[in-house]
């Protein structure tokens, strides 16, 4: 870390007194804060004429390599402990909730999938999902009830949240591990034939052209319903 | 269903043995099981024959049968499947009708295949990243910010459904008397049967036995027609196997007969326990 | 902040290499810690021969005027957001607080068989409403009063607001899951269910035909409702 990192850039004493300024306000706001803050919501509390990219990229310079770093995740900003200290850190922890492989691969047929139904997710599996799956997956916050698919049945489509991103250290469900491999292998071409294509993930809150706001077709789930 | 509840569970290290194990706990079902027995081959899936994997899972079940593993029923389907597919392929195909050709089949479960492998790397990939409690922290001490603008009270959707949920569930199982399972035991069955047997030196028909015992026990026969079906029927295979009785059937779906074996060989060929 | 501040001291190589990893490890241990910690406990995370006094002089020093202070507390040392900073934490306002089991519950009725009268959540409920949890809704303002059921003692009906919407992330009140979907994602278990009857929510701000306006004959709650 240089000394320079955290000086403010000199254009004149009373910017620079704004973006020290704003620094220290962002600084303390995400040590703060134990979700991710985004630049906007941070935005609100520095002086006005601050760009609030600088004050975060000036950070991050800085915080990189120390024990604590500052980090872009869920279309955020967090102050994350460094990985390679998490051995170190894991022992005073918790230990942390043991996907089972069949969770695991329910959340990456969500996450890389989205938005899916149940049956497009056992389709995918060839094997009916275990009670307690989506349960486990939904409880832990990283999954959601997004809407219903405007199709027969009118099933409800499942997707992943902020949470989700955040818990695996992604800025977007762009940055999805293995994305380019799995367009380039063709199955996330689209939607080319609907049965076997995985399409492009999408977390977009907003429902897309199949999905409905499950309306007022929602038919009774059960015959006293 | 024996192989519904160990879904969850994590399957045993596969590491490229060449025995085939008969361990249907292992897999996530007949999908799961087919890209095992492909990866098997040793080939890129791309270049998999699928008549030899249709073969393997054949046999594979084959063997869990033999072995009187119990399947789950989506395993058997799927073996009646990729029988139909085998036949399919190993035929002169008929000319182009409105199905689908046995190559397409055998092209769409290769792609069904590389899917599911696809997914799997992406999964392992994805578990594979830090992950936040485990590799990397937050603050552990944090604290409100104005910048958030959090609501005083906090509630997930998850709570308010689970306590929705637990809450109607605890009320219906208040309101239901939980009814008696009417299941006529193993044990039962044989202990009716002993008896019929006992007097049944020559041809008795089964059913209207039953019927009357279930009276005469006060049972209601028709609710529990299934169950004493199924006992019946196993606890007879068993007597049979025993060699404490005869079992005969004319004809599928028509009535059962038992009687005592005797000494002597039975006069008439009879069918052992391969009624319906 | 001066860039000598993070410089380990000059004693060898090694033990600058030490030092520095001393200070990343402290660092880190402070941070993710819910508790301050001793010197005593941060010892025995850093490697052997460092001085944990020097460590923690020497971060102190180096938070000094940012925007989080390095602090000696009660029980040992703890990160703390600068005190001329304090207006930009939440803290004065109470951290929030989770909902009581019992009010998310009444919420959920509410929600689901809305609208809904106090002595119609008692009976799904089977036990009496506290005093306070109906507040609580109506105070976050996630229910509201919609009418009055026009039934002797004239109840007050509560039904959810826009706000409730916003607070769960639902587009429209139907996107609550149905009993299929309650038993799909493994929160209702299918054997229980053949008596339950799961509504189709409908949050239609339009009064039913059995529901009069609030009205002029007001009453309050705990004596009508």
């Amino acid at each position: 870390m240089t000394d320079t990192a955290a000086q403010p850039p000199e254009d004149s004493d009373g910017g620079a007194d704004a973006f020290a300024q704003a620094l220290r306000v962002v600084e303390a706001l995400l040590f703060a804060s134990a979700q991710p803050l985004s630049a906007e919501e941070l935005a609100r509390s520095v002086p006005a004429g601050v760009a609030i990219e600088e004050v975060l990229a000036r950070l991050t310079t800085f915080y990189d390599g120390r024990g604590v770093n500052l980090r872009a995740v869920a279309g955020g900003y967090a102050f994350r402990t460094a990985s390679d200290l998490g051995n170190l850190l894991a022992a005073e922890a918790e230990p942390p909730r043991k996907l089972s492989r069949a969770a695991l691969e329910v959340l990456a047929i969500i996450a890389y999938h989205q938005p899916v139904t149940r049956a497009e997710i056992e389709e995918i599996r060839g094997v009916a999902t275990a009670k307690g799956t989506l349960d486990i997956l939904l409880e832990a916050g990283w999954v959601r009830l997004r809407g219903r698919r405007r199709s027969p049945g009118r099933p409800v489509t499942f997707g992943t949240t902020p949470g989700f991103l955040d818990h695996f250290g992604l800025d977007r469900i762009d940055d999805l591990p293995g994305l380019e491999e799995l367009k380039g292998s063709g199955f996330i071409e689209g939607r080319l034939t609907r049965d076997l294509a995985v399409p492009v993930p999408d977390d977009d809150p907003e429902l897309r052209a199949d999905e409905d706001p499950l309306g007022d077709l929602f038919t009774p789930l059960d015959e006293n319903g | 269903m024996a192989a519904q509840l160990p879904f969850e569970e994590d399957g045993p290290e596969r590491d490229g043995e060449p025995a085939l194990r008969v361990d249907v706990d292992g897999y996530e079902g007949p999908l799961d099981l087919l890209l095992d027995l492909a990866r098997r081959q040793k080939v890129d899936l791309h270049r998999i024959s699928i008549l030899a994997l249709a073969e393997q899972y054949l046999v594979f079940v084959e063997q869990a049968r033999a072995l009187r593993l119990e399947l789950a029923a989506d395993y058997l389907v799927m073996a009646a499947w990729l029988a139909y597919l085998k036949s399919r392929l190993l035929l002169p195909e008929p000319p182009r009708g409105e199905e689908p050709s046995a190559a397409d089949l055998a092209t769409a479960l290769a792609l069904r295949l590389r899917r599911l492998e696809a997914i799997r790397a992406a999964a392992r990939r994805l578990a594979s990243r830090e992950r936040l409690g485990q590799d990397v922290f937050a603050r552990g001490a944090p604290e409100a910010v104005v910048a958030g603008a959090r609501p005083v009270w906090e509630a997930e959707l998850y709570d308010l459904l689970s306590a929705y949920a637990q809450q109607r569930m605890k009320r219906v199982q208040g309101h239901i008397s939980v009814g008696q399972r009417v299941v006529w035991s193993l044990v039962e069955a044989r202990e009716a049967l002993q008896r019929l047997v006992g007097e049944a030196g020559d041809w008795t028909q089964i059913d209207p036995y039953l019927a009357r015992y279930m009276a005469s026990h006060g049972l209601p026969a028709r609710e529990m027609a299934a169950t004493v079906r199924a006992s019946a029927l196993s606890a007879m295979l068993e007597m049979v196997k025993e060699g404490v009785l005869d079992l005969r059937q004319d004809d599928a779906f028509a009535p059962l007969y038992l009687r005592r074996r005797s000494a002597r060989p039975p006069a008439l060929p009879l069918s052992r326990g391969d009624g319906p």
